[in-house]
C-alpha cells in the first residue's frame, strides 16, 4: 500500500486515511540520515527535517503524496524542498497560529477536496464515520496504555509506549508490539520538547533506566491521544483537531504553558525532561520560559541526535536523578 | 555647495570637513516632524560614531546631501521617537509585518509607527554585543536571528520609548520573530497578534475562478486576501479604541503617501540598475529600500529625502557619473546582510549590486487606491516572498536575474535563520548556470579576512 | 579517613580526607584512567573508605559510593564556601553551571557537545597561536582590552582569531578576547538557569589568570576556593 | 540593584531628557587613574596607550560611567610652544610660556597629529574608544580658549592685558579657539566626546566681568562649533562659580559641571535650564573616611536628582591623584545606590 506522508499533529489522520493510502507521519531522526539530508538543506536546518528529507528522497516511490502544515517554518519549507527534489505531490495545509477558526475551517475544506481529487474518491458521511470509528477505537486502546503509564506507580514504560505510538504514526495497527509492563517506582518525570523521532527509543530507554516518563507533550508521541472525536463527521474532525491542546507555535503561548503545568501536576511529576533538537528555536524559547516559570527541576537535552548514548548524557541523567533524590 | 561636488564615496573625516562648509540655514531646515524645537536631522556621520556607532569609522559614504539626510534620518530615529513621545504623540510598534501595519497606524493623527525589528542592525553598527548579551540573559537562544536584539531593547527602554500598542505578526512570517515577540508580550506590553496566512501557490488542477494574482506574479486563492484584510481591520479597531478616532478617508490618504514613496523607490532602483556607472552606493541603496519599512515614522521628511535621492541618482545617471568605476561587475544580492559593512566590502572588491532580493517585496508594490483599503493592503502584502513557497521565491529571483546583465549572485545567510537554512541550497541549485557565492555573516565584527578572500576570489572569477 | 577520587578526562584528582584535606594528588589521566586511579590510590594510602566521581567513576573498583560530578561539586563547594549559590566549572570536555539551594543541587546545565564552551577551546586556540598555557594566561591578564571574538564554534573562532592576528591586533588583546568569548559562552549556558551570587569558580579554570579576569569582568565578584581542582574529589569524599 | 543600562545608554537617555535606570556617576577620574593602575604619572601623560589602559583599569575598579582622557590644562598651550617639564611622579609643570619668547602672531596653530603631547591624547582616545566605545562614553577634556590663552602667557601679564590691551588678548583667544576647534575635530574623528574645561575662568581666578568679556564668548563659540555636530556639550569650570551662575546658560552648553558652589543654589538658578554635574568636594575625597564620604554623597545625590533637566553625580573637580582607592569606591557605590530612578 502506498503511503501518504504527513508532518504535523494538526493534520487529521482520518482524512488522510480516507484516500486509501496509509498515513505515515514523517518523524525520522538519526545521525546518519540527518547528515545525508544536508544534501538538500544547510547544516543549520532542523535535524529531523534533514532526516525526513533523506527518508523521503530514498523512498520516494512509496509515497503517493506528502501533506504538510504551516505548523512550523522548517517543516513547511521541508515540503518545498521535497517538491523540488522528487515528483511526489505536495499539499500544504494552513494551520493558523492564532485563534482563527475561519482559516482552519476553510483549510479542512480545501484539504478534503484535494485529498478526494488525489485519490479519485468521494468521501461521504458513511466513509468518514467509518474511518473516525476505526481511528478512535485505536486511540481508545492507546489511551488505556497511556493510563497505565500514568498510574502511580507507573505500569508501562514510555519506551514501550513509544513503540505502540510508532505503529499508530505509521498507520500500521497490525504491527506486533511488545509492551513492557514493568512496574516502576522511579522518579516520575514529564517529557517535553521537539519531536521524539522513530529512532529515539534508545534515548528513552536510557532515561528510563533511572526515571519513569509518565506523560509527554511534544510534536509526536502521545499528542494523538488528545484527539477525541465526539461526532464522527467532517465537522467533528475539524472541531477536535482545532481544539487540541495548542502546540508551542500558537500565539499567545499561555494555553501551552498552562497545559504543561496542569499535566505535570495531574501526573504528580517531580521533574521535567526537555529534549530539543538543534535549531528548533521556537521550542527552545518556550522551554526556557517553562524552566523559568514551572516549579519543577528540568533536565535539558539539546542535540542533533548524536548525543544519544554518550557518556555525558548518562552523567547528566544520573546527576538529575541525584538532584531529584536530594530534594525529596 | 553640494551641487559642485563630484560623486564619490568618502570616509568619516572627509564628511566632517565637508560638513564644515554646510550652512547653518541648511542644518536648521531638516527637523523632526518639521518642528524646530524637537531636534535636527543633519550632522556628519562622525556624530553618531561619537555616540557609539563604532562601525561608522570603517564605512564609506556617498558624499551627497541626499545621503547625509538619509543617515541623519536613520541614526536619529531613537531620539526622534523619544521626542515625539515627550511631546504627547503615541508611539506604536509594528513588528514582523514589514510594510503594511504602519500605513494603517499613520492614518491616526499623532500616532507614530516604528519597527523595533530594525534594532537587529544595532549590534553591527555599534560593533557591540551589548544587546545580544542581554538577549541571552533574558533567555533567548544564541543561535536565533539577530532580531533578538530588539527584545533586549524593549527590556532596556533606552532605544525607543515604551510603545502604547504593539502589533506583531505570526503565522507564515517567521518563527524566531514570533517567539521573540511572545517574549516581548511577556514583558508586559499590550500586544495584538496578526495571523499571516501562508500563500499557497496555485496548482494546475485548481479552479481558476477562485484565484487571484499579485503584482509579482504569485497566484493564490482569493480568500487569503480576506483573511488578511480582516486582520488589518482588527488593527484599525484597536487603533480606534486607543485614540478615540479613525477616519477611513485618512487611511486612503495614508495609502497615497505610501504609494508615492514606493513609486519613488522603484524608480530609483530602476534608474540606478540601468545606469552605465553605479550612481549610488549599495549601502545607501539598502537604506533607501528599507525605508519602505521604517520611513513611515516621519513620512513627510522621509519622502522628501527619497525624492532628493531620486534626483541625485537621476542626475548622475544622466551624466554618466557615479561612485564606482565602470568596470565594477554587476551582481545580484539575495537576503539582506546583517552587517552593513559587507556591502561596502563587496563594492571595494569590485562588485556592483544592481539587483536585490531583500525579502521585503511586499513593501515595494503599490497599494490599490480604488478598492477597499484593507483589502488593498492585504493584496499588497501577499507579495511577500517569505510567506510563500521557496520555489516561488526562487522563480522570482530567477526572473530578476534574467532581466539584468547580472554576472553573479551573492547569497548572504545568517546562522540559525530558518528560511536561510531551508532555502539557500535550493536557490543555489536553481541558479546553477550562474556563479553563486553563499556566505555567512556570523556576528558583529564577523567580517574576517577569510570572508574577504572568498568574496575577492569570487569577484575574480567573474571578471 | 576517606579517599575521594575525581576521575576527569584530563586529570585524576585524589584527596585523603577526614573533615579537612590531609593529602592530595593530581595525575594526568591521558586516556589511561585505570592507571591514574591506581597511582592515586598508591600515593594516598591510609584510607578506610573510598568514593568516586568524574567521568571515569565507574572504573574505580571498591568505591563505596559513586556520584556524578554535579553532585560532587555541590557537596565539595559547600565545604570550601558554604554560602555559595552558583558553581561554575570549566572543564576540558565539559563545562557546567550548577545552582545550589540549601547546599543541594537546585538546577544545573552543561554545555552541549560543542567545544566552544569548554577549556578545550582555550587549549585549541593556544595551540594555534603556539602558546603554552602559562604564557596564554600571563598574556591575557596583561591585556589592555579584549578583542571581540564572536564565533560560537571553535573551528570558526580559530579562523577569526588567526585573521585578527593577520590584521596586526595585539596578541594579549586577542587572548583576552578568547577568554571573554569562553566566559560569555558560559554566561549563555548559565542564563538558562539564572546565575546568582556568590559564584564559586572551580576546576582547572581558575589556574588561568586570564580566565579569572574575564570571569570577574562578566560576573562581577567570583570566589575561588583554595584548591579549585579538588572540589569534586572532596565532594566525593563527603558523600560517604 | 544591578545596572540595567550601559554607561553609554544611560548618558544617551540623559541627554534626550529621559530618566535613565539610575543617575550617571562620574567622579572626574583623570590622572588618578595612574594611581589605580600603579603607574608612574609621567608614563600616564606621555604615553597614550598607557593613559587609556589606566583609564580602563580605573573603570574596571570603580564601575563609573565614562572614560576621562585628560592630564592637565596646558595641553594645547604646550603644543603651541609653551614649555613644560615632566617630573617622573607629578603632573607636567609649566616652565616657559610661549608668549615670553615670541608674539602671538608668530605662534602657529598646533597640529593634533604631531605637536606637543596632543598625539598622546589622540592615541589614548582611539585606544579607549576601540576598547569600550560601544558601551562607555569616551570623554576627552579640551581646555577652553581662555584657559589656553592664560597658559600661553605669563598669567599675571595676561590678566593685566585684559584691562590694558583687550585687542591683544582677543588675538590670543582667537588663536586658542582655532586650536581648540582643530583639536575637537580630531577628537571627534577618533570617537571621543569633547568636554570643555575652563578652570582659569573660575571666579576664584578672575572677576565676573572678565569672565563675561573674555571667557564666555569663546566658550560659546566652541559650544556652537560642537552643536553643529549635534553633540551635547559638557562645560566644566572648577572653583567658585557662584558669581557667574546666571551667566552660564549663555555659554549654551547642555551640561554644566560645577565645583565650589552650593548645589542647592545652583539648582535654584539653573535647574530648568541646564543639566547639572557635580559637585562633591575633592579634598574630602582625599582626606575623609569612606563612611563619611558615602553619607555625604548619598545626600548630595538625593538633592541632585531633583534637578529638572537632569543630573550627573560627580566630583567638583578632578579626583586627587593620590586619593585613596576605597574612598573613590565609596563615592561611586554610594552614588549608584541612592541614584535610582527606575524602581
Amino acid at each position: 500500500m502506498q503511503l501518504i506522508g504527513y508532518t504535523c499533529s494538526y493534520i487529521p489522520v482520518e482524512l488522510l486515511a480516507l484516500t486509501g493510502f496509509r498515513p505515515y507521519r514523517l518523524l525520522h531522526g538519526d545521525v546518519d540520515s540527518s547528515k545525508r539530508g544536508e544534501k538538500f538543506v544547510r547544516v543549520d536546518a532542523c535535524p529531523m527535517v534533514k532526516s525526513n528529507l533523506d527518508h523521503i528522497f530514498r523512498n520516494q516511490n512509496d509515497f503517493a503524496a506528502l501533506v504538510g502544515s504551516t505548523g512550523c517554518d522548517m517543516s513547511r519549507r521541508m515540503l518545498d524542498v521535497a517538491a523540488e527534489n522528487t515528483r511526489i505531490p505536495v499539499l500544504v495545509f494552513n494551520n493558523p497560529r492564532t485563534d482563527n477558526r475561519t482559516i482552519f475551517h476553510d483549510e479542512i475544506d480545501w484539504l478534503t477536496q484535494r485529498l478526494e481529487r488525489l485519490s479519485r474518491r468521494q468521501f461521504n458521511p458513511a466513509s468518514i464515520q467509518n474511518e473516525v470509528t476505526k481511528w478512535e477505537s485505536m486511540r481508545v486502546e492507546l489511551r488505556t496504555i497511556d493510563e497505565r503509564r500514568a498510574a502511580n506507580p507507573s505500569q508501562v514504560s514510555t519506551a514501550s509506549f513509544h513503540e505502540v505510538m510508532t505503529a499508530y504514526c505509521q498507520g500500521a495497527f497490525d504491527r506486533d508490539v511488545s509492551i513492557c509492563r514493568e512496574r516502576a517506582d522511579r522518579p516520575r518525570v514529564y517529557l517535553l520538547g521537539s519531536a521524539i523521532t522513530y529512532e529515539s527509543n534508545a534515548i528513552l530507554r536510557l532515561i528510563e533506566d533511572h526515571l519513569r516518563i509518565v506523560g509527554d507533550f511534544n510534536c509526536g508521541l502521545s499528542r494523538a491521544l488528545d484527539i477525541r472525536i465526539q461526532e464522527p463527521t467532517l465537522a467533528g474532525i475539524e472541531e477536535t483537531y482545532y481544539g487540541q491542546p495548542p502546540c508551542v507555535f500558537k500565539r499567545p503561548d499561555r494555553r501551552f504553558i498552562d497545559h504543561v503545568r496542569d499535566e505535570t501536576r495531574r501526573l504528580n511529576c517531580t521533574g521535567v525532561v526537555a529534549w530539543t533538537l538543534d535549531y528548533c528555536d521556537a521550542y527552545e524559547f518556550e522551554l526556557r520560559k517553562i524552566e523559568r516559570t514551572i516549579d519543577l527541576p528540568v533536565l535539558r537535552i539539546r542535540s542533533d541526535f548524536s548525543l544519544q548514548g554518550s557518556s555525558q548524557l548518562r552523567t547528566r541523567i544520573e546527576a538529575f536523578v541525584e538532584m531529584l533524590c536530594s530534594k525529596t | 555647495m553640494f551641487e559642485d561636488i563630484a560623486p564619490a564615496k568618502i570616509g568619516l573625516e572627509e564628511w566632517s570637513r565637508q560638513f564644515a562648509c554646510v550652512s547653518d540655514d541648511l542644518i536648521r531646515r531638516y527637523t523632526y516632524y518639521g518642528n524646530n524645537e524637537w531636534g535636527i536631522y543633519l550632522s556628519p556621520p562622525a556624530t553618531f560614531m561619537v555616540y557609539g556607532a563604532r562601525e561608522l569609522k570603517k564605512l564609506k559614504y556617498d558624499n551627497s546631501l541626499a545621503a547625509l539626510r538619509l543617515w541623519g534620518f536613520t541614526f536619529n530615529e531613537s531620539e526622534r521617537l523619544f521626542r515625539a513621545r515627550q511631546n504627547g504623540m503615541r508611539v506604536i510598534a509594528t513588528m514582523g509585518d514589514l510594510g503594511t501595519v504602519p500605513v494603517i497606524v499613520m492614518a491616526f493623527p499623532s500616532c507614530i509607527p516604528f519597527y523595533p525589528d530594525c534594532t537587529w542592525w544595532t549590534p553591527f553598527f555599534n560593533e557591540s554585543t551589548v544587546l545580544l548579551d542581554k538577549a541571552s540573559e533574558l533567555g533567548v537562544p544564541e543561535a536565533s536571528c539577530f532580531v533578538r536584539s530588539s527584545l533586549a531593547a524593549f527590556y532596556k527602554r533606552a532605544y525607543f520609548p515604551k510603545p502604547e500598542a504593539l502589533f506583531a505578526s505570526t503565522g507564515a512570517s517567521c518563527d524566531d520573530y514570533s517567539a521573540l515577540m511572545q517574549m516581548v508580550q511577556d514583558l508586559g506590553h499590550d500586544l495584538t497578534w496578526l495571523e499571516i496566512p501562508y500563500r499557497r501557490q496555485r496548482h494546475e488542477e485548481d479552479d481558476p475562478e477562485e484565484f487571484c494574482g499579485t503584482e509579482q506574479g504569485y497566484q493564490y486563492a482569493a480568500r487569503f486576501d480576506n483573511y488578511l484584510a480582516n486582520e488589518y481591520r482588527r488593527v484599525w479597531d484597536k487603533m480606534r479604541a486607543l485614540t478615540g478616532n479613525g477616519d477611513t478617508a485618512e487611511l486612503k490618504r495614508s495609502i497615497r503617501k505610501a504609494n508615492r514613496l514606493r513609486r519613488l523607490v522603484a524608480k530609483i532602483k530602476k534608474t540606478a540598475g540601468q545606469a552605465s556607472v553605479a550612481p549610488f552606493p549599495a549601502l545607501e541603496m539598502m537604506v533607501v529600500e528599507f525605508g519602505n519599512l521604517y520611513g513611515y515614522g516621519d513620512i513627510d521628511e522621509w519622502t522628501d529625502i527619497v525624492e532628493m535621492v531620486h534626483n541625485t541618482v537621476s542626475e548622475r545617471a544622466a551624466k554618466g557619473t557615479g561612485v564606482l568605476g565602470p568596470d565594477a561587475v554587476p551582481i545580484a544580492w539575495i537576503t539582506p546582510t546583517a552587517d552593513p559593512l559587507l556591502l561596502n566590502v563587496a563594492e571595494n572588491l569590485g562588485a556592483r549590486i544592481v539587483e536585490t532580493e531583500y525579502v521585503i517585496n511586499q513593501a515595494h508594490v503599490e497599494i490599490d487606491e480604488n478598492i477597499d483599503p484593507f483589502l488593498a493592503l492585504a493584496r499588497s502584502f501577499m507579495n511577500a516572498s517569505l510567506i510563500g513557497s521557496t520555489s516561488e521565491r526562487v522563480r522570482r529571483i530567477r526572473d530578476s536575474v534574467n532581466q539584468g546583465r547580472i554576472k553573479g549572485v551573492i547569497i548572504s545567510n545568517m546562522l540559525g535563520c530558518s528560511h536561510c537554512a531551508m532555502e539557500t541550497r535550493l536557490i543555489e541549485e536553481k541558479l546553477k548556470d550562474l556563479p553563486v557565492l553563499s556566505i555567512d555573516v556570523p556576528a558583529p565584527m564577523g567580517i574576517t579576512e577569510q570572508l574577504r578572500t572568498r568574496i575577492s576570489a569570487f569577484m575574480e572569477t567573474l571578471r | 579517613m576517606v579517599l575521594g577520587l575525581d576521575v576527569g578526562s584530563s586529570y585524576t584528582k585524589g584527596v585523603l580526607f577526614d573533615g579537612t584535606i590531609v593529602r592530595k594528588t593530581l595525575i594526568r589521566t591521558s586516556f589511561k584512567p585505570r592507571q591514574a586511579i591506581e597511582q592515586a590510590q598508591q600515593e594516598l594510602q591510609g584510607y578506610a573508605r573510598m568514593a568516586a566521581t568524574g567521568y571515569g567513576r565507574e572504573l574505580v573498583a571498591g568505591a563505596e559510593k559513586t556520584i556524578t560530578e554535579i553532585t560532587a561539586f555541590a557537596r565539595g563547594a559547600s565545604y570550601f564556601e558554604p554560602s555559595v549559590r552558583t558553581i561554575i566549572d570549566i572543564g576540558g570536555q565539559d563545562s557546567k553551571v550548577i545552582k545550589l539551594k540549601d547546599g543541594h543541587v537546585d538546577r544545573f546545565v552543561m554545555n552541549d557537545r560543542c567545544a566552544a564552551g569548554t577549556g578545550n577551546f582555550i587549549e585549541k586556540i593556544a595551540q594555534a597561536l603556539s602558546l603554552s598555557m602559562p604564557e596564554f594566561g600571563e598574556l591575557a591578564v596583561n591585556a589592555g582590552r579584549a578583542e571581540t571574538i564572536d564565533s560560537l564554534c571553535v573551528v570558526m573562532a580559530e579562523t577569526e582569531i588567526l585573521s585578527l592576528v593577520g590584521e596586526g591586533k595585539r596578541l594579549e588583546d586577542i587572548v583576552a578576547g578568547v577568554c571573554d568569548a569562553l566566559v560569555r559562552r558560559i554566561d549563555g549556558i548559565g542564563s538558562q538557569i539564572g546565575i546568582e551570587e556568590p559564584i564559586l569558580f572551580c576546576g582547572g579554570g581558575p589556574l588561568n589568570p586570564g580566565l579569572v579576569k574575564s570571569m570577574k569582568r562578566v560576573f562581577g565578584n567570583v570566589l575561588i576556593p583554595a584548591d579549585p581542582q579538588f572540589v569534586g574529589a572532596v565532594g566525593a569524599a563527603l558523600s560517604v | 540593584m544591578k545596572d540595567i543600562l550601559t554607561p553609554r545608554e544611560r548618558f544617551g537617555l540623559l541627554v534626550i531628557d529621559e530618566k535613565p535606570d539610575r543617575c550617571n556617576v562620574l567622579p572626574l577620574v583623570t590622572s588618578h587613574a595612574a594611581t589605580v593602575k600603579g603607574m608612574r604619572l609621567r608614563d600616564y601623560y606621555t604615553d597614550g596607550e598607557k593613559m587609556a589602559r589606566a583609564q580602563i583599569a580605573a573603570l574596571e575598579t570603580y564601575g563609573h560611567d565614562a572614560v576621562s582622557i585628560f592630564s592637565e590644562v596646558g595641553i594645547i598651550a604646550e603644543a603651541m610652544g609653551t614649555e613644560f617639564e615632566y617630573p617622573e611622579n607629578d603632573l607636567p609643570i609649566q616652565r616657559k610660556p610661549v608668549l615670553e619668547k615670541c608674539a602671538i602672531d608668530d605662534v602657529e596653530c598646533p597640529d593634533p597629529i604631531n605637536d606637543g603631547r596632543l598625539p598622546v591624547y589622540m592615541e589614548a582616545i582611539e585606544y579607549a574608544y576601540d576598547a569600550l566605545g560601544d558601551r562607555v562614553p569616551i570623554l576627552a577634556y579640551v581646555p577652553a580658549p581662555f584657559t589656553t590663552g592664560m597658559m600661553l602667557s605669563n598669567p599675571n601679564k595676561f590678566l593685566i592685558q585684559t584691562i590694558r590691551e583687550p585687542e591683544a588678548v582677543g588675538r590670543i583667544l582667537d588663536k586658542s579657539l582655532r586650536a581648540a576647534i582643530d583639536l575637537c575635530y580630531h577628537i571627534i574623528d577618533k570617537g571621543g566626546l569633547p568636554l570643555i574645561v575652563d578652570p582659569l575662568a573660575s571666579s576664584s581666578v578672575v572677576s565676573p566681568a572678565t569672565f563675561r568679556r573674555y571667557a564666555l564668548p569663546y566658550e560659546r563659540r566652541l559650544v556652537q562649533f560642537l552643536h553643529r555636530y549635534d553633540l551635547d556639550v559638557i562645560l566644566h569650570i572648577c572653583g567658585d562659580t557662584a558669581p557667574i551662575l546666571e551667566l552660564l546658560p549663555e555659554t549654551r552648553a547642555d551640561l554644566i559641571s560645577i565645583d565650589q558652589v552650593s548645589l542647592a543654589k545652583t539648582q535654584e538658578v539653573l535647574s530648568g535650564k541646564m543639566r547639572l554635574i557635580g559637585n562633591y568636594d575633592t579634598s574630602k575625597l582625599a582626606f575623609s573616611a569612606a563612611e563619611e564620604i558615602a553619607r555625604e554623597v548619598r545626600e548630595m545625590v538625593r538633592l541632585g536628582m531633583t534637578t529638572k533637566k537632569g543630573y550627573i553625580a560627580a566630583t567638583g573637580c578632578e579626583v586627587p591623584v593620590h586619593a585613596p582607592i576605597p574612598n573613590v569606591m565609596a563615592f561611586v557605590n554610594a552614588a549608584k545606590e541612592s541614584g535610582w530612578y527606575w524602581v
